[in-house]
């Protein structure tokens, strides 16, 4: 146990192990098969979007019910300039600017939003969460003009004028040389994806984590050693919007369509469940939160028993909640923790016997009656 | 019908439809009140009710007559929704009890999904009509207003269930118990308060009222899997503006928003009916902001 | 024969053990005091009594082991405990806080009258009775969490530290009342307390705890002669 | 293994691994499919993927859960059942001689796009020879150029978006049903055609499907002194996507307009019940026009409480009978159908009747087999050109024939404007 530890904790084995899954992620699309990419990119697309909702979720603790508005936002934000100037002089410019975009709008929507809500506590901010989709569906179809209302835009195949003066149409993530469209797309979700988990890495491993994580444990105590609650609330909920709507942008990348649906309510709720069953309170949560989004419909698919997804994602969350309460990211630790429990083999006295079966999905934060004996 | 007729008319349906959300709004309080969580899967529960008041209705109607059958099919979904209440209490929301806000949030909509799963799968898709007394379509006309019965049933039912609980919550040891517990359990333990019992009473009413209100709709609109999802969420709305812990609050709020958005649509024109449902959404934003507590809520500070 | 008899008592929070042998007796009628440092085990060994923390060793009240009950149980046995930061329900009235104190009693009247003897007692309850607890004074809210402990009609009181939080004066007030209430009614009481002088104008004996264990006890009049005892917990 | 790896050591494991990796990637992607280059071109053609001398597969990307899962389920389960029993006999003999089984594999969206674009990759990935007769528009457009893409036929899908019966914009795909304009327009003719003047209120869903509708219906009465549309409201979907809690305050304020005739494009089933009480029961009691998916009898009309009297109309435009109506099951076909879906269909309780799209996957999967039949390669290329030259084919239930030759106009085209009588629907020219 304790080797093992050791080599896992070694930093050079860890970065060994990171460069052994970068190589296999940069080399993997040039062997599978176009579904496989597809998969991990959509997988990819969803695990940044749960990363966004971990941040604010996991780490602050804010019950949020309206990511899917972001996404959705975000998703607009990136493909209404690409289909609009991607044919003309700006060309590759129009997907710099719909990335660009993507962050800032939803960003700045989060920012807002945050400002006026994060003071308010538990069902209250999940309230106005929830206002959010409710509000931006029909506001989105109002205006189908310019989002294509329920119809959609799709930018698959845009016209674009080629070296021989023809029109054609094309899709404008499929530019690559040599490349298929899948291992294409699949590069450019990877890469920004990585991007955006390096980022969450170092956020929540520096001094924001820790401030969030005080935050998140007790805002009397934030507040005593300068932290100011209201701040990094508010900054969590701007990070985890503008990760809703890069997941919009790795969206587009991906399947090259949205319409008014992106933004329904349910969807949200889709992300929170996939959120909870991967691990809120981690970033490898949210990836095995996006494996768990995409593959559920997959192998439920593949096995013709679609009918029974519904079904089976609220067992599973149950099941989560009550069994593996970190999510399926703790599931290593709570392994490790069986084992040592039944090597060192002492009577579990009772009386915290029910704390492991309390549902706890955070750190565990010492119960009241410890303090004071 | 004239424009005043018009006018009127709205408020009438406003009240009728606006009594569902109220009623749903009613179930959450009440669970808040008993356990202190909001329950996101008070919607799917209420349909799971009622098509158990359904099925055993249309079992038995064959056997004792219509009226009959449908009494019994209501009574035995009551009955049903209580348990169901109780057992989820008791068997799934009772390890949560320690755990922290946005757990027990997300328990509760890994219920709802559960619930959907599973009440899709029996009863299938299929809009199914609900064996009652009457439909939507009877009604009395009072000058150019007509008021359906459907309409006078369902509010009347819903306020006296309201003043039902108030008198509960306000006027009776079991309300006072309850009331203790959601406020400190631990605390209300110490006096000799049996905490879970009551969080399991507490429960089983609610669900049993949001069956009732679930059973009122399908005798209008037929019972489809799907019935409350729309409902739930203007329910929340309600139960946020009026406060988590005021039954009057949260059906007055749930009447006041149904009726609001419905002027709305009707007399602002840049709002039509296509923006309405913007309308409670902005009212919950600007309650939240100025009376964080709900409009009759007496908390100081709004908890899940 | 003891009204309430604790025997090498354990307990544990997760991995850490808080209570490692405490052995206290409270007679029919008798008043105790826990003394001892911060972490010593007092909040604990009140917890274990009325449930609320589990807890190994003998807990045995009126001749049966309430060890393992529920903490309704034990508060229908007729245990009232008054926990530490007082309990009081917040979003309740102070005239609800004392129905839910007589929650399991069925004999209305003399509820009633108990009431107002409290009121007359604690003659500030009585101005603020239809305000929401949570709208009171510390001290206030100590005197309702006492009045609502002692609605329950219980046979033995257990105070953890009435005087916490409270200004000297107040907490002097509190400790009247809480003696007044012992010679009018009777009723044993255990009352744990960092402040001795205070504890030694309510109790007859006194027990103290270090780091989870009983290391003295004996009688006021015994332990005031002590001259560690003195140093340690009266002040020199 | 106490000790610790050297961090070069690491780095070179991995640069290996990479290395391997490599050289894999060059022989893998690409080495699959070598196409038979030197071979003599009077070889057998390759066949798609997705069909052998015994099996064709056929995938539908539809809802099967969520608040479309009804009518989602329902078109699985009519081409289940149609082919359900067709495999049964033995088989579909298709154009080049080879008789074969269908395999229907379905995928469920939620009626989520993302979800069909994902469905449509995965159903490439498990080789379906052609995909089609789902549900929904944005569904449906959400993988419609991923398909031209790939070269799979997206065909029959139930959606009355234009767009998917104009050959150059979607060339792989064909629409079955008519598209929503058309059954707007057959209503506007036939109330022209009284010579009445009439005051028309209209109630519409705010998407492609109510706006098709209205639009139909406007350019047919367009010009025409005596219809007047004297207000036009609309819903957008309520909080739960594509629910609206409720539409009475919509009736009551058309209500108000005295109009004596009601266009109403509303597609979820018992918002359409509930409005058919309202107006009767505050005394408004125009001409109705009910479009063809929420117009059953049984699930919509009964309950409703509306008999042949409460309205001076109740006016549908329909392409199929309706399951719902006793003649149909009265009918042998009728009797065979419900045989069919008791047996084969595999979702949550199905009666069949109570959404159309049951018996609309049924036509559709008869125009399927005319395709199958005549395909004579097994090529979806073959398929296609077969798919297209359909003419002259009266598929059971369907009013008016068959034709899949006219670009711009899905299979099914031929609506009729059918009035309510108590019971089911009788088909007049004529409102009035």
């Amino acid at each position: 146990m304790k080797g093992y530890d050791a080599v896992v904790s070694n930093r050079w084995v860890r970065l060994g192990a990171f460069l052994v899954v970068l190589v296999v992620l940069a080399v993997l699309p040039l062997v599978a098969d176009p579904f496989t990419n597809q998969t991990i990119s959509h997988i990819a697309v969803f695990a940044v979007a749960i990363l966004g909702l971990n941040i604010v979720m996991g780490f602050t603790g804010q019950v949020s019910l309206g990511h899917s508005f972001f996404v959705g936002i975000g998703a607009y934000a990136a493909i209404i300039p690409i289909r609009d100037w991607w044919g003309g002089p700006l060309a590759e410019g129009a997907i710099v600017i719909g990335f660009v975009l993507s962050g800032l709008i939803p960003g700045v929507l989060g920012l807002l939003i945050a400002l006026v809500t994060v003071r308010l506590r538990g069902l209250a901010l999940a309230m106005v969460t929830i206002a959010l989709p409710t509000i931006g569906l029909p506001l989105a179809q109002k205006f189908s003009d310019f989002t294509g209302g329920n119809e959609g835009i799709s930018i698959r195949r845009l016209d674009y004028v080629g070296a021989d003066g023809q029109v054609h149409k094309g899709n404008p993530f499929a530019a690559g040389p040599g490349l298929e469209n899948d291992q294409w797309q699949y590069y450019i979700v990877i890469a920004i994806a990585l991007a955006f988990f390096a980022l969450a890495y170092f956020l929540v491993r520096g001094k924001y984590g820790r401030a969030f994580a005080i935050v998140r444990s007790n805002e009397a105590i934030a507040s005593s050693m300068g932290v100011s609650p209201y701040r990094y609330k508010v900054l969590a909920f701007t990070i985890a919007a503008v990760y809703g709507g890069i997941a919009g942008f790795l969206l587009i990348v991906w399947g090259q369509f949205t319409s008014s649906e992106t933004l329904a309510f349910h969807h949200s709720i889709d992300l929170v469940i996939a959120s909870i069953v991967g691990g809120a309170g981690s970033i490898v949560g949210a990836v095995l939160g996006g494996v768990f989004y995409v593959t559920v419909s997959q192998i439920m698919n593949g096995l013709q028993l679609s009918i029974y997804t519904t079904l089976v994602q609220g067992v599973v969350i149950i099941l989560i909640l009550f069994l593996l309460p970190g999510g399926l990211a703790s599931l290593p630790r709570t392994i490790r923790r069986l084992v040592r429990r039944g090597a060192a083999g002492h009577s579990v006295e009772a009386g915290h016997a029910a704390d492991s079966a309390s549902g706890n999905t955070k750190t565990q934060v010492q119960p009241s009656e410890e303090r004071n004996t | 019908m004239n424009p005043f007729g018009t006018f009127i008319q709205l408020l009438v349906d406003g009240l009728a439809q606006g009594s569902i959300y109220g009623a749903l709004a009613l179930a959450i309080v009440l669970v808040n009140q008993a356990t202190g969580l909001v329950n996101f899967a008070q919607g799917g529960m209420a349909v799971l009710g009622s098509y158990i008041g359904l099925t055993i209705g249309n079992l038995l109607i064959p056997g004792v007559g219509s009226t009959l059958g449908v009494v019994l099919g209501i009574v035995a979904a009551v009955i049903a929704s209580l348990a169901l209440g109780g057992v989820v209490e008791r068997f799934v929301m009772r390890r949560f009890e320690r755990a922290e806000e946005d757990t027990k949030v997300v328990a509760t909509i890994g219920l709802l999904t559960l619930i959907t799963g599973l009440v899709g799968l029996i009863w299938g898709f299929n809009p199914t009509p609900y064996p009652f007394f009457f439909g939507g379509s009877e009604s009395l006309r009072i000058g150019d207003v007509s008021i359906s019965v459907w309409s006078i049933v369902t509010f009347t039912t819903i306020v006296a269930l309201m003043v039902v609980l108030q008198i509960l919550f306000r006027g009776t040891k079991f309300g006072l118990g309850m009331r203790a517990v959601a406020d400190n359990a631990p605390s209300a333990a110490l006096a000799g308060i049996r905490v879970g019992g009551l969080r399991m009473a507490g429960w089983g009413l609610a669900a049993a009222l949001g069956t009732v209100a679930a059973i009122l709709l399908a005798s209008k609109s037929q019972l489809t899997p799907n019935n409350f999802d729309g409902i739930l969420v203007y329910a929340l709305a309600a139960v946020v503006i009026g406060g988590l812990d005021s039954p009057i609050g949260a059906v007055v709020a749930a009447l006041g928003i149904t009726i609001l958005e419905s002027l709305a649509a009707a007399y602002i024109p840049w709002i039509g009916h296509d923006l309405k449902v913007v309308v409670p959404f902005v009212l919950v934003f600007v309650v939240l902001i100025i009376r964080p507590q709900g409009l009759f809520g007496r908390r100081a500070v709004v908890r899940v | 024969m003891p009204l309430l008899e604790l025997v090498d008592v354990t307990a544990f929070y997760g991995p850490v053990q808080v209570l490692d042998g405490v052995s206290i007796s409270v007679p029919e009628g008798g008043a105790v005091g826990i003394l001892g440092a911060n972490g010593a085990g007092k909040t604990t060994t009140l917890r274990a009594i009325s449930g609320t923390v589990r807890a190994g060793g003998t807990i045995r009240y009126r001749d049966r082991s309430i060890r393992g009950l529920k903490p309704e149980r034990v508060a229908s046995l007729g245990i009232a405990h008054v926990p530490e930061g007082r309990g009081t329900l917040g979003n309740l009235t102070v005239r609800e806080n004392l129905m839910v104190g007589a929650y399991l009693r069925k004999d209305h009247r003399q509820v009633a009258t108990d009431v107002e003897y409290l009121l007359d007692l604690f003659p500030n309850l009585r101005e603020r009775i239809r305000s929401n607890a949570s709208a009171l004074s510390g001290g206030e809210q100590q005197m309702l969490a006492v009045s609502r402990a002692f609605m329950a009609k219980p046979r033995l009181l257990i105070l953890d530290e009435p005087s916490l939080g409270l200004a000297p004066s107040t907490a002097r007030n509190v400790y009247d009342a809480i003696g007044r209430l012992r010679r009018e009614s009777g009723i044993a009481m255990l009352v744990v307390e960092q402040n001795a002088n205070l504890a030694f104008s309510v109790v007859d004996s006194v027990t103290v705890l270090e780091t989870g264990r009983s290391v003295l006890s004996g009688t006021t009049a015994e332990l005031r002669g002590d001259d560690d005892i003195r140093r340690a917990y009266l002040g020199g | 293994m106490k000790t610790t790896l050297s961090g070069r050591r690491a780095i070179a494991v991995a640069a290996s691994v990479g290395a391997i990796a490599l050289v894999l990637a060059g022989c893998a992607r690409g080495g699959g499919d070598v196409a038979p280059t030197g071979e003599d071109t009077s070889a057998a053609v390759e066949p798609s993927p997705g069909i052998t001398d015994t099996t064709l597969t056929f995938g539908i990307s539809t809802p099967l859960t969520g608040a479309t899962a009804g009518p989602g389920n329902c078109t699985v389960d009519g081409a289940l059942a149609y082919f359900g029993t067709k495999n049964a006999e033995g088989g579909i003999t298709f154009g080049d001689g080879k008789t074969r089984k269908i395999e229907i594999k379905s995928y469920d969206d939620e009626y989520n796009p993302e979800k069909s674009a994902a469905n449509f990759n995965q159903m490439v990935a498990d080789g379906v020879f052609a995909a089609g007769l789902g549900l929904g528009t944005p569904t449906n457009r959400a993988w419609r150029e991923a398909a031209i893409e790939a070269d799979v036929p997206q065909v029959l899908v139930m959606t009355g978006d234009p767009i998917f019966s104009d050959r150059t914009e979607s060339p792989v795909q064909l629409g079955l049903v008519p598209i929503y304009q058309q059954e707007g327009a057959a209503f506007g003719e036939a109330l022209v055609a009284n010579g009445q003047p009439h005051k028309v209120a209209a109630l519409y869903q705010n998407d492609d499907y109510g706006k098709g509708y209205l639009q139909g219906f406007k350019d047919a009465v367009a010009g025409n002194p005596n219809i007047e549309i004297v207000k036009e409201l609309s819903y957008e979907p309520g909080p739960a996507s594509s629910t609206p809690n409720y539409l009475e305050p919509q009736v009551t304020e058309l209500a108000g307009t005295g109009a004596d005739v009601f266009f109403q494009a509303v597609s979820v089933t018992p918002r359409v019940v509930e409005n058919l009480a309202k107006a009767a029961a505050i005394g408004w009691t125009p001409i109705w026009f009910l479009p063809s998916n929420t117009a059953s009898p049984g699930g919509v009309l009964t309950p409703a409480g509306v008999t042949e009297t409460t309205y001076p109309g109740i006016y549908a435009v329909g392409f199929s009978e309706a399951a719902a109506a006793p003649p149909f099951a009265e009918s042998e076909a009728g009797k065979a159908y419900f045989a069919a879906i008791a047996e084969y269909a595999q979702g949550p309780e199905q009666d069949g009747k109570a959404f159309p799209h049951c018996v609309w996957s049924w036509i559709g999967a008869q125009i399927l087999e005319q395709a199958f039949e005549k395909m004579t390669e097994p090529t979806r290329d073959s398929f296609l050109d077969a798919l297209y030259s359909i003419k002259g084919f009266d598929a059971q239930f369907a009013f008016g024939s068959i034709d899949t030759t006219v670009d711009g106009l899905p299979a099914i085209q031929t609506v009729s404007l059918q009035k309510f009588n108590g019971k089911g629907y009788t088909n007049v020219d004529v409102v009035g």
